[in-house]
């Protein structure tokens, strides 16, 4: 079995767990979004690959590229397209309340707020 | 009507609540609180229509299928984005959209809108609930699940004077968005392995293959997803923070139906597309859903009552029924799935109710925490008496509709043989029970002896501008008789349990399914009918009732009892401190769950 | 798979690892930036070129921007 | 738990995950090998039924249009979201003194500020081209619209912070953003209305390989670039005047 056929989506895995491994990590809200984003991009990298064709072109039409000829899977690019939006929505989001928390106590790190555990 | 129209109505229910969203949020500075509730009741109560009516219409014609854009399958080839209406999905839309309208009605007076951003949030919100219950496209499915997320971060942000709100907001945000992620992972390997998003479409491409490591893995990947918005553990711990620190119209409808929304799509997504793999394996998967789901049942029930904050409480109340849902699910066989959606129905009433008084009790007397309320609840006796039945009802007393529910479950559960889950669900109601009934005894009457946990009492801020309440106005008083109304009536009325467990038997039919959607056929509902209590269930749900009273008391009176019998406290601690409020903490256990349900499912099923 | 690709790919992996374990935070977001542009390149080399595209506005433009302004704000090492 | 033990625990759990994920991938389809019915029937219709190019933009706007309504109210949402943190913010702080000109001094030749003049035009007029020649090129109303929003952050390096109050009207763009949003709804009813199926596709199609070409593809194509990009600039202006709330207090 050709290995390097898989690398690809082992790439979308490991930069899952890293964006994880930065999570659990984190000693600061800010460094929290970028790793979130991290293990985001893991999807765009697994849809990507899974929809990529050898031998095909993208699947845009040209005079130089006519209709009809092979093409990569569009479908999947659509669906990135979707969750690129997603994560920066969610990216704006927790930087916003980062800035809330930080007005609130001057501190940002994650380990020293936790709502109050009865 | 002309089917035409009636095929465009579930995409209208999707679109007028977001086109109000849109047409209220440029006039956050202008636009005075009475007008923006008007065009969100109106919003709210145009959806509820169009969904009772998807509801009755589906009930007596078979599921409607919309194309969206007029992409009809080609070939036998699903292209565009269906909309496939079985009268369970119009059902929970429509108790989506009674929700939302009990929501957006209590915040006539309470609660801050800040300009009009609130009811644009929470119209977005019911958008995406209703996008995600009626849609039968599992992509699609994900796009209205993130924009309840979003929608979700925002409102659970809104208070956002103390920093631990924005902590429990932060917590649900790097959860749920990990959630998304798998839920995501899992979609990409089915399309790797089915070229397809319908779901219809998956489940005939799946019927074709055998089961591989892929299959089970995307199957792994997506219920994972889904769990953590359903807050089945080790998934659930980002609910309570959230919980604690949203309005109260957010957490009833987090508590009420967004949780089981989610619950509703991995049932929805395995007897859509998953079934026609996983059915002769059915046994494996149950199994696991039905240990989390006695697990998760167990640790909410326990948590709850460990609490003194009504929120969280009730939160963790929220947690054990999750459980009891997913063992529910995990029969994957249409009587229990029936039983799962009254359940999931009268739950959610039920449970807003609850939340309601809880939040007339935040604004009369400025405080969530039992210790404080003790005895006040004297000065506003209408809502602590619905407080009180609302416990009761909790714990499966007959004739409200979580005793139907149970009944049918004990019945589901019994044919397969497992009689001893009912008996630990029945203790569990008991203790979820047990535990709002001490607090609300205790907020009554004053009597026993709160729990002495060693934390200073809190005031909290009322959710309503200016001052606190006086007296109770009259939308906080009949918002929850209404809901407790409802939860009475689907247990009496016959036809409910009848029409319920028809939904149940189309929800549960591929064939039919994939026929309405790919073959544009439809299949009138098949008819159902069983025994709605016997007299075995009815002495379960009576003793559980009189176990829950029981508790209640046993909890107010702890200082009476013989030291020897306290040992049940003693794991308390253990599970407290798993809740630690930290969202790193959450992120290792999430990937503690995604290892152990891959591990289960790649070990039980074939490769 | 072709040798860009494979060269693409490793370095998307060790540039996601370097973005999680940079501990400066004004540093991360370079790193961060340039991981978004590295993963612009790869969806161009995958034939993807809108979603190179978004990635680009998105990833290396529009989110490093509010994360340097919530950096300033919170002053997270700028 | 402490750090020590959490990593330990993600540390096993992530290892035992990626290990039972590669073995899952092992019997997808082997990378550059994917085909299937779907791939094939949406890029034979795309073009023969809706003269456009680019297959995806005919995917996000027509065939799974109704996938990027969701994502457009996602946007518009967290937008909504953003600004209620931060409004909410402002009720709860004490009052602002009088905005001053401030930070800027880099900014104040001339030389500078028609150097951040010119790339703001350039910006935007790069994001306008590719949002319009979506339906023939790379890019799209989402693309163009990031692009777009962008350049307000060189309207702010050029002018200030005064000279973006006006450039980034919050009211203004929080307007348009909702028009966008809405009107894409409203697209979907009145072709529903129209044709019978939301989002139906009913405008003519134009020919292949033209600018105007694909229906309402284009007019979406529209919408979701004046949503994207003045949500953008919302959420950007948005985040500038908290970091200049930050100087003022600093002063």
């Amino acid at each position: 079995m050709n290995v390097l056929a898989y690398l690809p989506y082992a790439v979308s895995f490991w930069i899952f767990a890293m964006g994880c491994y930065g999570l659990v990590r984190c000693r600061n809200l800010i460094a929290a979004v970028l790793a979130l984003a991290v293990a985001q991009s893991s999807t765009y990298v697994l849809l990507l690959s899974i929809g990529f064709h050898k031998q095909a072109g993208a699947p845009i039409f040209s005079p130089t590229n006519p209709v009809g000829s092979p093409a990569v899977d569009p479908i999947v690019q659509a669906l990135t397209l979707t969750d690129i939006v997603v994560g920066a929505t969610v990216s704006a989001l927790i930087l916003a309340l980062s800035i809330q928390i930080h007005r609130r106590t001057s501190c940002i790190d994650p380990e020293r707020l936790s709502p109050m555990s009865e | 009507m002309s089917t035409t129209f009636v095929r465009l109505v579930p995409a209208f229910s999707v679109a007028v609540p977001l086109m109000a969203a849109a047409v209220l949020a440029p006039f956050t500075r202008c636009c005075t609180r009475a007008v923006s509730s008007v065009v969100t009741t109106v919003a709210c109560g145009l959806v509820l229509g169009m969904t009772l009516f998807l509801l009755f219409y589906s009930s007596a014609h078979g599921t409607i299928v919309h194309w969206m854009g007029g992409w009809e399958p080609s070939h036998g080839t699903a292209i565009g984005i269906s909309f496939a209406v079985d009268p369970m999905g119009a059902g929970l839309a429509a108790f989506v959209a009674l929700l939302v309208l009990c929501a957006t009605v209590y915040t006539w007076i309470a609660v801050d809108l800040v300009g009009t951003l609130l009811h644009v949030l929470l119209l977005a919100f019911l958008g995406a609930m209703c996008g995600y219950a009626l849609t039968g496209d599992l992509f699609n499915m994900f796009v209205w699940f993130e924009l309840m997320t979003a929608a979700a971060i925002a409102l659970t942000s809104h208070k956002i004077e103390e920093a631990s709100s924005i902590s429990g907001a932060i917590n649900l945000a790097v959860t749920n968005s990990l959630g998304g992620f798998l839920v995501l992972f899992g979609i990409a390997l089915l399309y790797g392995k089915t070229d397809a998003l319908n779901l219809a479409q998956i489940g005939e491409a799946l019927a074709k293959q055998p089961i591989d490591a892929a299959l089970t893995a995307s199957f792994a990947l997506i219920v994972c997803g889904y769990f953590v918005k359903g807050a089945v553990a080790p998934f659930h711990f980002w609910l309570d923070d959230a919980h604690a620190v949203a309005p109260t119209p957010v957490c009833l409808l987090f508590s009420g139906i967004m949780v089981q929304l989610a619950l509703y799509g991995v049932a929805r997504i395995y007897f859509g597309a998953f079934a026609a793999s996983f059915a002769p394996h059915v046994c494996a998967i149950g199994g696991l859903f039905l240990g989390v789901g006695i697990a998760t049942a167990l640790l909410g029930a326990l948590m709850a009552y460990a609490q003194r904050h009504l929120k969280r409480l009730l939160a963790f109340s929220t947690v054990s029924h999750s459980g009891m849902f997913v063992a529910a699910i995990g029969l994957f066989q249409p009587g229990a799935i029936a039983a799962t959606a009254l359940f999931i129905a009268a739950h959610g009433l039920v449970k807003s109710a609850l939340f309601v008084c809880a939040g007339t009790y935040l604004n009369r007397f400025r405080s969530l925490d039992e210790c404080v309320l003790g005895g006040r609840g004297r000065e506003a006796p209408a809502n602590s008496a619905m407080f009180l039945i609302g416990g009761v009802a909790l714990a499966a007393c007959p004739p409200f509709a979580i005793s139907v529910a149970k009944a049918a479950f004990d019945r589901a559960m019994d044919a397969r043989g497992l009689a001893a889950v009912s008996l630990l669900m029945a203790l569990v109601s008991a203790i979820d029970a047990g535990a709002v009934l001490r607090s609300g005894l205790h907020i009554t009457f004053g009597i026993g002896n709160a729990q002495d946990t060693g934390i200073s009492p809190r005031e909290e801020e009322p959710e309503t501008i200016g001052d606190h309440l006086e007296s109770t106005p009259w939308t906080m008083l009949a918002v929850p008789a209404a809901l407790l109304a409802l939860a009475l009536w689907l247990g009496v009325d016959e036809r409910i349990w009848h029409g319920i467990e028809r939904a149940g038997a189309v929800f549960v039919d591929r064939h039919s399914y994939v026929g309405a959607v790919l073959g544009g056929h439809s299949l009138p509902l098949p008819d159902a009918s069983g025994p709605k209590q016997t007299a075995v269930s009815l002495t379960l749900n009576l003793s559980a009732t009189a176990l829950a009273i029981a508790i209640a008391l046993a909890g107010l009176f702890r200082h009476r009892i013989p030291r020897q019998l306290k040992v049940a406290s003693r794991p308390f601690a253990f599970l407290r401190n798993l809740h630690s409020g930290k969202f790193a903490d959450y992120v290792a256990y999430l990937m503690v769950g995604v290892a152990a349900y891959g591990c289960w499912l790649v070990v039980a099923l074939p490769r | 798979m072709s040798l860009l690709e494979l060269v693409l790919y490793v370095l998307v992996a060790i540039v996601g690892t370097a973005v999680v374990l940079t501990k400066r935070p004004l540093n991360q977001l370079i790193v961060f930036a340039a991981f978004g542009l590295l993963l612009s390149t790869l969806f161009f080399a995958l034939h993807a070129p809108d979603v190179a595209l978004s990635e680009i506005a998105v990833g290396t433009l529009a989110v490093p921007t509010i994360v340097m302004v919530a950096m300033m704000k919170t002053g997270g090492g700028v | 738990m402490s750090e020590h033990t959490r990593t330990t625990v993600f540390g096993a759990s992530a290892i035992v995950t990626l290990a039972l994920m590669l073995y899952a991938s092992m019997s997808l389809p082997a990378f550059g090998e994917f085909t299937g019915p779907y791939t094939k029937a949406v890029l034979a219709e795309a073009t023969r039924l809706r003269h456009v190019d680019n297959v995806p933009t005919a995917i996000n706007f027509d065939i799974r249009g109704f996938d990027t309504l969701g994502e457009e109210f996602i946007f518009f949402t967290s937008v909504a979201g953003v600004l209620l943190l931060f409004s909410a913010a402002k009720a709860a702080a004490p009052p602002a003194p009088e905005p001053m000109e401030i930070g800027d001094q880099r900014a104040n030749t001339g030389a500078i500020r028609w150097f951040f003049a010119g790339v703001t035009a350039l910006i935007a007029a790069m994001g306008v081209s590719v949002a319009a020649h979506g339906s023939l090129t790379p890019g799209g109303g989402f693309q163009g619209g990031a692009i777009f929003g962008s350049a307000i952050v060189c309207v702010y390096l050029a002018m200030g912070t005064r000279a973006m109050d006006v450039a980034g009207n919050h009211t203004f763009f929080t307007a348009l953003d909702a028009l966008g949003a809405f009107s894409f709804g409203a697209i979907g009813v009145a072709t529903g209305l129209a044709t019978g199926s939301f989002l139906g596709n009913s405008l003519g199609l134009g020919r292949t390989g033209s600018l105007v070409s694909g229906g309402t593809i284009y007019v979406i194509n529209g919408f979701v670039f004046l949503e994207i990009a003045s949500g953008f600039i919302v959420l950007l202006t948005a985040f500038i005047k908290q970091m200049r709330q930050l100087q003022e207090e600093q002063q």
